[in-house]
């Protein structure tokens, strides 16, 4: 069965309508009904699920040259002078493929978050919306026992997810950078409401500000980006940009710091990547967005949205390789290359000495993206968006696994009612593959997925695919580094699985985990199956005994997004060889190391500068942090007192008294004891009192701020520029 | 001078006029009357523009509902806000300065510009504005989003408005 | 332009007879004013403080909610003047457009706003 | 017929006194009533520049509508602003409403 | 062409022809003819406005079991004229304390911002003042003008029930302009233009076959926006004393009097345009404007008879019924109104006239069924708040 074209155009633009009505439905209709809130939430995801399964399986991937027939549909939307700019949506083979994935895995969301905000059972004793639930206690048969609660603010998630979602489906659909990064900014909002949704913790406010603020500050080079592009070429239309003339145009206009202008583009682009995409040095924020509700955010913000990120550079791939001539990288290029490299190889190692059990998962999958972002750095185009949808698989499964776990010690928890047992430290768990065998086996192989065990798993063929590609071009920098990450990615994986399910349990709480409700395990099968089978797309041709079995569809079929199909690295054992060498002995070594570990003081790896993830936060807490505060509390506190206005008006009295005044000093005091002794501190102590605060709180005085600053630069922007 | 022009200019001082008696004047709903001769001349202005339907709109939406507005609000928030004490801040005298050079600056602009002398043609004969008005607003190819947006702000408007000023929890609710 | 001078015109009469009548009355009528007959009417009863009383924020809220659909009309009127050659799409623009107006009455009705009390 | 100047220069004069009463009125409402003056010289440009561009090109108008929907918008939930922040603090003083300082 | 088919052209070319003979520019002419024309017109209006005085008089007493004004010239026809006179020679007073400009300006703008909407209103096929086409806004306009000289007359008298009273007064207005907008929106659809003149010229058939419902809420906003019985409210004499206008007195006094009536007659004018063809009465108004000027007085007259049947039998609506009434239930009615028209005149364009007719007025009766319906369960679930629920089972034992 295949469905038309008009329909799948229609369909593709109503994609994104289900979330985002779900959305509007529930804050202002059902709030109150939890079932309906979380009907019309699952449903919303089914409708864009089945509307997302129809354009992709039902026509994208059966359509004859796809990639030169994308499914195509824009409208005018803003007057731009005397040309239109029009929005539209495109679902082109990489599109679609990301589709593919992005439907399963947030209709799974929907699905799974049902049963991890426990529906169905009673309202805690002293839950307070804005904090986790507690647990109920209900009687029965006489004894009074604790059972889960339902989460208080529960139609509110449902509503939150909903947008998200619809963020998502905006990104992926969209034909313009100016749609997508709306998706992508409503995307941003929804983490950090998400993040923060349990807003009465402390820890979850700050890691949801966090979050906003360092995703805002790649956003904003994004936008500079965004900006110099539709300058540049007077459109922000994918397929008006990635035409071969825009493109030759762009890369052979130079710009600043000796690159063209498409590379600085592409470049700006890549740091709002950076930033949504957790890459290094604006990480910090994934690892503390574990606080959000476990698994679900977490998911979010590991599998789907951060993903966006990589998808968005995936996107502009053509304009990152724009001057690229096929020997020697562009600077563009060196530096994405680096910093996926880097961050690849820096989270893996910060990975391996965490015990919470999310956070291992946060900076794997740091990591994991900074495996792409390497990979799109070497211009290995399809190896990436392969990686990107094999990851997101794997690692949603990883997630929701790790939210099952949680889950699971929850119940412990509750059941001997000791809350001093975190029921997310690994060290409190051991011996769970009895307690919660699926969990246990779909952890499993989302774990050995995600360590690339050789063959049988998704991890393994995209993984190979990236260093095949480095290997293959010569970027051996770049293939050690990730061989290296790829080791210690099998090490912390195994580590993890160990100390979670297998031995013995290290606390009671462990022993009286219990499995989750079909609604948190169904998704998880539904994900294994999708960690192994997806591998099997891509199998490289020339793979011995199993190259060429299947077709290597997916480079087929995602190639055709570019003008020209890049081509397949050839064949070559010492890559193959890494990776199984990686794979294998890392899992062996973690679980030789960990077998054996019987509390956190057995563990050697408890480094601390690992522990304390090389003291970024710290770091930038000195850096960014403290300043912000100092310049804030002195520079522009007290200042206002008088107002600002008022503020000038003592400048200029002070000032004229202290000309005088210096005048007659002048003569009085010694130069030198005065200008260089006394006066370098005074003019210091002064200059800082005067400037003490800038901020009243007055919106008038602001405005006139405002007003000033702008004069002043109008009229030198006049004299200057245009004069 | 032709008819038009003297229309214009009286039009013009009488609004400019009503326009500084609303910033300076002390009892707030005289300013805000004043407002509504100001925006009364703007209407006239409009209409001297041959722009009818913005003419009839400002009156309906300025004067029917806006002016009413503020003249309700300067009702509920009346109790300190006599019109004793300055009606200016300290610094009024700089916004002044501030008033006066963005005018400056503007009538600088102006002058520089080219496009200035430029007379209106005549409308076209049968020419018909809201018809115009109404295929720009609803027409895929013009501004039908503008439109249904605006639906979607007035909305937001709607929302925001009634929550912050009628909080049931914020403090006294009205008497 | 013409059809407005003549609007004006309206204006001027309109305004020239309401002022004519009350001028003329003024010439017209004795004029003996003593404290007690310009004291302010309160069916005979010593005023107590003055005339601004605290009024209910409801008053807002009606005006608030006017605003809102007048400022609609204003966008549906020339909808409607175009809706009979324009076919069913501009009718649906303009119904989703009322909808989603009633929405925020029906959000307005729902937090109990349009209560008198 | 007068020239497009008259009005440009009619809406910066207007627009320069709003902003006056935007700047220096204490009385929070009031300097709403200066933002209202503002906005009316904007659209007063809109429609001269209609009136003397391409008379069927409806732009100017639509904005000016539009700006007529942003006015209304502003002045509901301006006033609301101002007749909550009056019942919480007891006062419409545009200097005294400094709560987010710092 | 004679005076009998066309007076107006006929008398403009006579007089324009005096004064460009007398040496006067031809546009400064017509203006001044204009100006001359206007002021016609107005003084017809208050006229007509002093003999509503009398007929307002004679219906209530008729209403009330009396025999009205009928000393004074046959029928007591002289009594609104003494009545004038006895305005006019009262004192004019302007209470202290009060804020003497913007007292006194806010009669002259109640009574300005009727006289104005006669410059819309078609009088015969070749008589309309001004023939904007942007007519029907234009009345919402004049009427923006009127609920701020209310205003202006409650604040500026420095009298508490004024206040008040002009306060309730706005605020019923105001709310009861949504409904009423809705409704003008009726006859633009079904006409396509918002001029006056064109909305009569479309009605071969009177639109309130295809729209009763919208002539039914257009009179019950009218009858609000006017702040007569039942929405009187405002002046409720026992709590209220007489609303905003409670300082008022003499002649002032009188511009609020005869500016309420001419509005109430004027908007029973309104009715007869927008909902029953206006001057139009089975070509008769083709034979001479006069009698076409006639049909649309006697159409207004008994918009105007309606309104006073309601005022003088219906009991005053507490405020908050009335507001609940307009927001909860006329609002949203009149919108879904407006919707089914709308969506209606789309779908039953271009089939059949008598369809079409009968498409629009059964869905315009269905509406107001199951508005009807509506309203009544939700009465009976109050009723029953209040009384508990009705003992069926006991009267069926009688």
């Amino acid at each position: 069965m295949m469905i038309h074209e008009e329909t799948a155009r229609l369909l593709t633009w109503l994609i994104p309508l289900p979330p985002v009505l779900a959305f509007a439905l529930i804050v202002l209709f059902t709030n109150r009904s939890k079932w309906l809130s979380h009907t019309i939430g699952v449903g919303a995801a089914i409708l864009s699920f089945i509307g997302s399964m129809l354009v992709t399986v039902f026509y994208a991937f059966r359509v004859e040259h796809f990639g030169e027939h994308p499914i195509e549909s824009a409208i005018n939307w803003l007057p731009t002078g005397n040309t239109w700019f029009r929005i539209g949506v495109l679902i082109d083979p990489l599109g679609a493929a990301v589709l593919f994935f992005v439907s399963i895995t947030i209709f799974m969301i929907f699905l799974y978050s049902v049963g991890y905000q426990n529906y169905g059972q009673p309202a805690g004793d002293h839950d307070r919306a804005g904090l986790p639930p507690h647990g109920a206690t209900i009687e029965e048969h006489g004894h009074k026992h604790v059972v889960p609660s339902v989460e208080p603010m529960y139609s509110r998630f449902f509503a939150f997810l909903g947008l998200f979602a619809f963020g998502m489906y905006v990104l992926v659909v969209s034909d313009n950078l100016l749609t997508m990064f709306v998706g992508w900014e409503i995307m941003g909002l929804c983490s950090y409401l998400l993040i923060g949704f349990w807003y009465g913790k402390p820890s979850a406010r700050n890691a949801a500000v966090k979050a906003f603020m360092t995703t805002r500050i790649g956003d904003v080079f994004m936008l500079l980006g965004i900006a110099f592009l539709y300058s540049a070429t007077g459109t922000l239309t994918f397929r008006e940009i990635f035409t071969e003339e825009t493109l030759h145009v762009l890369a052979s206009t130079p710009a600043a710091f000796g690159m063209t202008a498409s590379g600085l583009i592409a470049l700006l682009l890549f740091i709002g990547t950076v930033g949504k995409s957790a890459q290094w040095p604006l990480h910090v924020w994934l690892p503390d967005a574990m606080e959000g509700p476990t698994p679900v955010s977490a998911m979010i913000h590991a599998a789907t949205m951060v993903s966006a990120g990589v998808y968005a550079v995936i996107r502009m791939f053509p304009l990152l390789t724009a001057d690229f001539t096929g020997h020697g990288l562009t600077t563009t290029m060196s530096i994405v290359a680096f910093i996926g490299a880097f961050t690849a190889l820096f989270a893996a190692t910060i990975a391996v000495a965490q015990n919470d059990i999310k956070r291992v998962l946060a900076y794997s999958t740091i990591s994991q993206l900074g495996y792409m972002i390497a990979a799109l750095g070497i211009g290995a185009y399809v190896a990436a968006a392969f990686h990107l949808i094999t990851h997101a698989f794997f690692k949603a499964l990883l997630f929701l696994g790790s939210g099952s776990v949680i889950h699971g010690m929850e119940h412990g928890v509750l059941h001997t009612g000791n809350h001093n047992v975190d029921p997310q430290d690994m060290f409190n768990m051991g011996g769970l593959r009895k307690k919660m065998p699926v969990t246990f086996w779909t952890f499993l192989i989302g774990g050995f997925a995600l360590s690339g065990f050789p063959l049988i798993t998704a991890g393994f063929w995209s993984k190979d695919e990236i260093l095949a590609d480095a290997f293959g071009h010569g970027h051996w920098a770049v293939f050690v580094t990730l061989a290296a990450a790829a080791f210690l990615t099998a090490f912390y994986t195994m580590r993890q699985i160990t100390l979670t399910f297998l031995g013995e349990p290290r606390t009671k709480e462990a022993e009286h985990a219990q499995e989750t409700p079909w609604t948190m395990t169904t998704p998880l099968v539904v994900l294994s199956v999708f960690a192994i089978a997806y591998g099997w797309v891509g199998i490289p041709e020339h793979f011995p005994v199993l190259g060429g079995l299947v077709p290597n569809w997916f480079h087929d079929f995602v190639g055709h997004t570019l003008a020209e199909v890049p081509d397949a690295p050839e064949f070559s054992w010492i890559p193959l060889l890494t990776s199984l060498v990686v794979a294998l002995g890392g899992l062996a070594l973690g679980w030789l190391v960990y077998r054996n570990v019987k509390s956190v003081s057995d563990d050697r790896l408890q480094i601390p500068l690992l522990k304390n993830k090389y003291y970024f936060d710290e770091a930038y807490d000195f850096l960014f942090v403290k300043p912000a505060y100092w310049f804030a509390e002195t520079f522009v506190y007290k200042w206002m007192d008088k107002g600002l206005i008022d503020g000038i008006l003592h400048i200029f009295g002070p000032t004229t008294g202290g000309i005088g005044s210096a005048i007659r000093n002048y003569f009085d005091l010694p130069v030198i004891n005065r200008f260089f002794g006394d006066g370098s501190a005074d003019v210091t102590y002064w200059f800082g009192g005067k400037l003490r605060a800038i901020q009243t709180g007055r919106v008038q005085q602001y405005l006139m701020l405002a007003l000033v600053t702008f004069i002043v630069i109008g009229v030198a922007l006049y004299f200057f520029v245009l004069a | 001078m032709t008819g038009e022009q003297i229309t214009f200019l009286i039009v013009a001082l009488v609004t400019l006029g009503s326009g500084l008696m609303v910033v300076t004047t002390r009892n707030l709903v005289h300013a805000a009357l004043w407002l509504v001769a100001t925006l009364f001349g703007v209407a006239v202005t409009y209409a001297l523009l041959h722009a009818s339907f913005l003419a009839v709109v400002q009156v309906v939406v300025y004067i029917g509902a806006i002016a009413i507005l503020f003249i309700f609000a300067v009702m509920l928030t009346r109790k300190d806000m006599r019109d004793q004490g300055p009606q200016m801040n300290r610094n009024w005298w700089f916004g002044a300065l501030l008033a006066v050079l963005t005018f400056g600056g503007l009538y600088f602009l102006l002058q520089g510009w080219t496009g200035l002398s430029k007379t209106a043609a005549a409308l076209p004969s049968g020419f018909d504005a809201v018809g115009e008005l109404g295929n720009a607003l609803v027409s895929p190819d013009a501004y039908v989003l503008p439109f249904e947006v605006a639906s979607v702000l007035l909305v937001a408007a709607l929302v925001g408005a009634v929550y912050v000023a009628f909080n049931p929890h914020s403090g006294n609710s009205g008497k | 332009m013409s059809q407005w001078i003549y609007i004006g015109l309206f204006f001027i009469v309109g305004l020239i007879i309401p002022v004519g009548a009350i001028v003329m009355a003024w010439m017209l009528g004795p004029k003996k004013p003593n404290p007690i007959k310009l004291s302010t009417y309160e069916c005979g009863i010593e005023t107590v403080g003055d005339s601004w009383v605290q009024f209910k924020a409801q008053y807002y809220i009606f005006a608030l909610v006017f605003l809102i659909f007048d400022v609609e009309t204003v966008f549906l009127f020339p909808w409607a003047v175009k809706l009979g050659q324009l076919g069913l799409f501009a009718v649906i623009e303009g119904l989703i457009f009322i909808l989603i107006l009633v929405a925020g009455l029906v959000y307005t009705w729902r937090k109990g706003m349009l209560e008198w009390a | 017929m007068v020239p497009l100047s008259w009005y440009l220069i009619f809406a910066a004069a207007l627009f320069s006194i709003g902003l006056f009463g935007v700047l220096s009125r204490r009385n929070a409402i009031a300097i709403l009533l200066g933002v209202e003056l503002m906005l009316n010289s904007v659209n007063i440009n809109l429609a001269a520049f209609w009136r003397y561009g391409n008379v069927m090109d409806m732009t100017g108008q639509v904005f000016a509508i539009i700006v007529f929907a942003v006015a209304a918008a502003e002045v509901a939930v301006g006033l609301a602003l101002v007749i909550s922040v009056y019942r919480r603090r007891n006062t419409v003083v545009a200097d005294e409403i400094d709560m987010m300082k710092w | 062409m004679s005076f009998w088919n066309d007076p107006l052209k006929v008398a403009a070319d006579w007089l324009m022809g005096i004064l460009t003979g007398w040496g006067m520019p031809e546009i400064a002419a017509q203006i001044l003819i204009g100006f001359l024309g206007i002021l016609l017109l107005i003084s017809v209006l208050m006229v007509l406005d002093i003999f509503l005085v009398w007929v307002e008089r004679k219906v209530v007493a008729r209403f009330q079991d009396r025999i009205g004004p009928n000393r004074l010239g046959p029928f007591g026809l002289i009594q609104p004229f003494a009545d004038i006179i006895k305005l006019m020679i009262k004192e004019d007073t302007t209470p202290g304390g009060a804020d003497k400009v913007v007292y006194n300006l806010a009669p002259m703008l109640s009574m300005m911002s009727v006289l104005i909407l006669w410059a819309v209103v078609p009088l015969a096929p070749t008589m309309l003042g001004v023939d904007l086409n942007i007519g029907v806004l234009y009345i919402i306009a004049a009427g923006a003008i009127g609920t701020l000289s209310i205003i202006m007359a409650g604040w500026a008298s420095n009298n508490k029930f004024a206040l008040i009273g002009a306060f309730r007064q706005v605020a019923v207005m105001v709310s009861f302009e949504v409904p009423m907008l809705a409704t003008l929106l009726i006859p633009t659809i079904l006409t396509g233009s918002m001029g006056t003149g064109a909305i009569i010229e479309k009605q071969d058939i009177w639109f309130f076959w295809l729209a009763p419902l919208g002539a039914v809420i257009f009179l019950i906003a009218a009858i609000a926006e006017l702040g007569r019985a039942p929405f009187d409210m405002a002046e409720g004499e026992s709590e209220l004393v007489s609303g905003y206008n409670i300082e008022y007195s003499g002649m002032k006094f009188g511009m609020f009097y005869a500016g309420e009536l001419l509005h109430a007659f004027t908007f029973g004018g309104f009715l007869a345009i927008m909902f029953f063809g206006g001057y139009r009465f089975f070509g008769l108004e083709l034979v001479s404007p006069f009698l076409a000027i006639a049909v649309l007085l006697f159409k207004a007259f008994i918009g105007y008879w309606l309104i006073m049947w309601v005022k003088y039998t219906l009991l005053r609506i507490r405020i908050d019924h009335m507001l609940a009434f307009n927001w909860k239930f006329l609002t949203p009615l009149a919108f879904v109104l407006l919707m089914v028209v709308a969506l209606m005149n789309a779908l039953l364009a271009g089939t059949p006239t008598w369809l079409y007719i009968v498409g629009m007025f059964l869905s315009n009766v269905l509406v107001a069924w199951g508005a009807l319906e509506v309203a009544r369960s939700y009465s009976r679930r109050e009723r029953e708040k209040v009384e508990g629920p009705k003992p069926v089972v006991e009267t069926a034992q009688h």
